[in-house]
């Protein structure tokens, strides 16, 4: 099959930067917003690979869910005080993850793969009936897990009314947000 | 753009997730790191589709369940970054170093 | 067949610039009316005149609001997280310039079209509560930030009833397609197939605009103005201008799911289209200036005790009588 | 979560149902929407100040004007300085002076002070020549006291020379007719006095006393009912703007007496149109002048005061035409 347009390196360049900007930002809440860049060019990518839906998910579910509810948890639970790793620690994990970049790499490059054409189409329609006959026990897996982390995040999230005597003011205060914290995580 | 350059795009990704669990402090920045890592794996999962696989639709269901399977573990680890900020009044991982608690 | 813009100008590149160009210019001009008509309207309905000076019935009172605000003073605060302050204003346009597009104005056009067009809509507008976030941490302000927080929770609460409505309308028209779901609607439109969803839908939408009577985070008694207290000048223009534009956006969703999109007897599409947009919009401006404020837990309880259970409930509904009747 | 949160005012709805509520709440909105919806489409109560002026009620009181005579053409004050000395408050300056020809005195300078002035109406009440009443000014702003201090002799400034010639024809001619009457009485009398000089002339005298009197008591009189048409009459009733003014004036000086008859034949009409009257009045611009020293009679001063309030009021009468085109819907 045919090559993807070249215009897709834009959303390659802006996927890397968000995601260098996610991992090289020492503010936690800027991190966050260079996650979210990132995952905008990857649902790009996702566009440019022929599924406008699994884009539209993408944004939907990681940009506008996933990423708020982190900036949200962080405006919760926000402490910027001590210093991200320090040179030590980076140059550490620098090692392995170049490492591991490089053999990965390397093999891919060195790898051939059967380029095919296909056979099957694109219709989003094909999706829905797949997802709910085929993958008919995965999909309904997921809605189970889905349902259990709903709730595990609200129990885990949630004040334990009784033994939370030994709360300070400052907690308290916060624990207003909760609600509002754990509504939303429901929602994503 | 070709198969392996997608392939490279998703390995950078990867890589840069790693590193970010590898180095953050931050539980939210661990986070983040997952986050990355899972996308890599789905641009991967794409491309194939794209290139390879002669069914297409398959791919995409698969990155649908990514997201979703995502979407309940960012719920998840977000609650327990919250409970254990509430705990620790720190979100960084090198003070949550008690199992009581 | 429904035309794009990539059919009618065959460079990609042009046809974007083209696009960016006709939703910027139409996004203005529109912001430019609606803040006029709200003016408007808010008078007459207080028995007041509102704008009569400037232009016909004081119809450019706005362009002159506007050339105010390009030549004030940009204010930045202290301590502000700058990156995030200054590229606020920005992020806040990308969704709805985005989300604009997607909209078949007649039979035959629509600037682009995908099969999951009303997906992307949704998707877009989630990556507003980006920028608000921006907006109101950037901003080093309390209200700021209590609005931002507000505001999205406010908007996933929201938005859980608001897709739930229109699943039960893409169940009925079996297409995601916007285009399609406006053709499938025939002589008739999804109003009347689904007048709960059809409701429930547009107080969903009037509250994912935040305008009244779901206007909390910017709330002015409580919060100043919310998220965009600390903006000035041509940045809290942009604020404006993307509230202006995402109200016509939901409004236009509204109108392509329930009314029947561009369909109407006599008159061509594109006026059929844009009237029933416009009406929309009245009716929210009329929503606004009837009803007072509501309370932060009465906003939450309504949406999560009144609104998705409803929708829910009309989904179910829905999807059995669709299962029986085929 | 508490009682508190829940949509519905606690008591009696409680006992509904959830659907029961909703569809009930439902129509709540909707009547609230038919009140909105109402005063959309009913005509504003507003008034657009600047542009729109209030019809002001005839019992309005603000600080006093001259009243503009029609027959005279002109104010009637005598400078009799009744009200000088009856205003409580100290407001009003007048100094008055002969002219040669004229019979009765002329004020050459009448001041209100505005920003003292109580608005008792004192000085209208003891007016002898009825030529006070109220002004309808009620939005006059300045940072300056003296802006306060209005010349109320200044719309009549112009004018003054022409109604000086036409009363000295008139108190001349009306000399002429009392000095034949006189002539004719003396002539009755010495008639008399020649036929009856037995009887003595005491009876005689007593006769001529009232006929001499006569025609100033009832000058005033014949006036009063008179003076309330010219208002309507005058041409600025139908022209608000002030740009009237200026000629018109003259005009009623060359012939005030054939104008004087005219109101006279359409009094209800004109009564309407003095409603009109009222609305343009306050529009006028007012003339003021400077008041920096009261007791100084120097007249140059006092003349560029009055030049200084002529043009303000010109500046003001511009400001109010650009308005009125301006002025939009």
């Amino acid at each position: 099959m045919d090559a993807v347009h070249p215009s897709a390196w834009a959303f390659v360049v802006v996927a890397l930067g968000g995601a260098l900007l996610s991992v090289s930002l020492r503010n936690i809440l800027h991190a966050i917003f260079g996650l979210a860049l990132a995952l905008f060019g990857i649902a790009g990518l996702f566009l440019y690979l022929g599924s406008p839906f699994v884009a539209a998910m993408e944004v939907l579910i990681y940009v506008g869910g996933i990423s708020v509810a982190m900036v949200f948890a962080v405006m919760l639970a926000y402490s910027l005080g001590k210093k991200e790793g320090g040179s030590t620690r980076r140059f550490l994990a620098v090692v392995p993850v170049g490492g591991f970049f490089g053999v990965v790499g390397y093999a891919l490059l060195r790898a051939s793969f059967a380029v095919t054409s296909k056979t099957g189409s694109w219709d989003l329609k094909l999706v829905g009936r797949k997802l709910l006959l085929d993958y008919n026990v995965v999909f309904e897996a997921l809605s189970v897990v889905l349902l259990l982390a709903i709730v595990g995040a609200i129990i885990i999230a949630r004040r334990d009314e009784k033994t939370g005597d030994d709360k300070t003011a400052d907690e308290k205060a916060a624990s207003k947000g909760n609600d509002a914290a754990s509504a939303e995580e429901r929602a994503s | 753009m070709t198969l392996s350059h997608f392939l490279l795009v998703a390995l950078a990704l990867f890589a840069l997730g790693l590193y970010s669990v590898l180095t953050r402090r931050h539980l939210i920045g661990l986070l983040i790191g997952v986050e990355l890592m899972l996308n890599a794996a789905s641009i991967n999962f794409l491309a194939f589709d794209r290139f390879v696989v002669k069914d297409p639709a398959t791919g995409q269901i698969i990155v649908l369940f990514i997201i979703g399977l995502a979407a309940a573990e960012a719920a998840i680890a977000l609650s327990i970054i919250l409970s254990a900020y509430r705990a620790h009044r720190s979100a960084d991982v090198d003070d949550l170093d008690e199992l009581k608690n | 067949m429904l035309k794009t813009l990539s059919d009618l100008v065959p460079n990609v590149f042009l046809a974007m610039l083209l696009a960016a160009a006709a939703i910027m210019a139409f996004a203005t001009v529109n912001a430019l009316f609606l803040v006029w008509l709200e003016r408007k309207v808010s008078a007459r309905m207080q028995r007041r005149y509102g704008p009569t000076v400037v232009g016909p019935f004081g119809m450019f009172q706005t362009l002159v609001d506007v050339v105010k605000l390009l030549s004030k003073q940009l204010i930045s605060p202290k301590d502000i997280d700058k990156p995030l302050y200054h590229l606020a204003p920005i992020v806040v346009f990308v969704p709805v310039v985005l989300g604009l597009s997607l909209f078949p104005i007649d039979k035959s056009f629509a600037l682009v079209d995908t099969n999951v067009g009303l997906v992307l809509v949704f998707a877009f507008a989630g990556m507003g509560f980006i920028a608000i976030f921006m907006a109101g941490w950037g901003s080093n302000n309390k209200y700021a930030l209590l609005g931002a927080m507000r505001a999205v929770a406010q908007n996933i609460a929201y938005e859980i009833p608001l897709i739930l409505a229109a699943l039960a309308v893409t169940m009925i028209a079996r297409s995601m397609r916007i285009a399609d779901i406006v053709e499938a609607q025939g002589s008739f439109p999804y109003i009347l197939v689904q007048p709960i969803g059809a409701l429930i839908y547009y107080i969903s939408a009037v509250a994912e605009t935040n305008r009244a009577p779901f206007d909390i985070p910017e709330a002015e008694s409580e919060l100043v103005a919310g998220f965009h207290t600390e903006y000035s000048g041509m940045r809290f223009a942009l604020f404006f201008l993307a509230e202006y534009t995402n109200m016509v956006i939901v409004s236009m969703v509204a109108t392509s799911l329930f009314l029947g999109g561009y369909k109407g007897p006599l008159l061509p599409g594109p006026v059929w289209f844009f009237g029933k947009v416009y009406f929309l919009i009245f009716v929210m401006l009329w929503l606004r200036w009837t009803f007072p404020r509501l309370r932060f837990d009465q906003l939450m309880t309504f949406a999560w005790k009144v609104l998705i259970p409803l929708a829910l409930a009309n989904l179910l509904v829905t999807a059995t009588v669709l299962k029986v009747m085929s | 979560m508490s009682a508190d949160t829940s949509l519905v005012a606690p008591g009696a709805e409680k006992k509904r149902g959830y659907l029961a509520l909703l569809v009930a709440g439902f129509f709540t909105l909707l009547s609230g929407m038919w009140v909105t919806l109402k005063n959309l489409f009913r005509k504003p109560v507003t008034l657009r100040y600047p542009r729109e002026r209030p019809e002001l009620s005839t019992a309005f009181r603000s600080a006093i004007d001259l009243v503009d005579f029609e027959e005279l053409g002109s104010h009637d004050c005598v400078a009799c300085m009744q009200c000088v000395n009856i205003c409580p408050s100290f407001c009003i300056q007048v100094e008055g002076q002969k002219y040669d020809g004229v019979k009765r005195k002329r004020a050459t300078k009448f001041l209100v002070d505005y920003a003292l002035c109580s608005v008792c109406g004192l000085c209208i009440d003891v007016c002898p020549t009825e030529t006070l009443k109220y002004s309808k000014i009620y939005d006059e702003v300045s940072f300056e006291r003296d802006a306060f201090v209005f010349d109320l002799l200044e719309p009549f400034v112009e004018r003054e020379e022409a109604f000086l010639e036409g009363q000295r024809i008139a108190d001349a001619k009306e000399a002429e007719e009392k000095k034949k009457k006189a002539e004719a009485a003396k002539k009755a009398k010495a008639a008399v006095a020649a036929k009856k000089k037995a009887d003595g002339g005491e009876e005689a005298e007593k006769a001529e006393k009232p006929k001499a009197e006569k025609p100033k008591a009832a000058k005033p009189k014949a006036e009063a009912p008179k003076a309330e048409a010219p208002k309507a009459e005058a041409p600025r009733a139908d022209e608000p703007k002030a740009e009237a003014e200026a000629e018109a004036p003259k005009a009623e000086a060359d012939a005030p007496k054939a104008e004087a008859d005219a109101p006279k034949a359409d009094e209800p009409k004109a009564g309407k149109v003095d409603k009109a009257a009222v609305e343009a009045k306050p529009a006028e611009p007012k003339p003021k002048a400077a008041f920096a020293k009261p007791d100084s009679d120097a007249k140059a001063a006092s003349l560029a005061r009055i030049e200084a309030a002529k043009k303000r009021a010109l500046e003001k009468k511009k400001q109010a035409e650009q308005q009125a085109e301006g002025e939009g819907e």
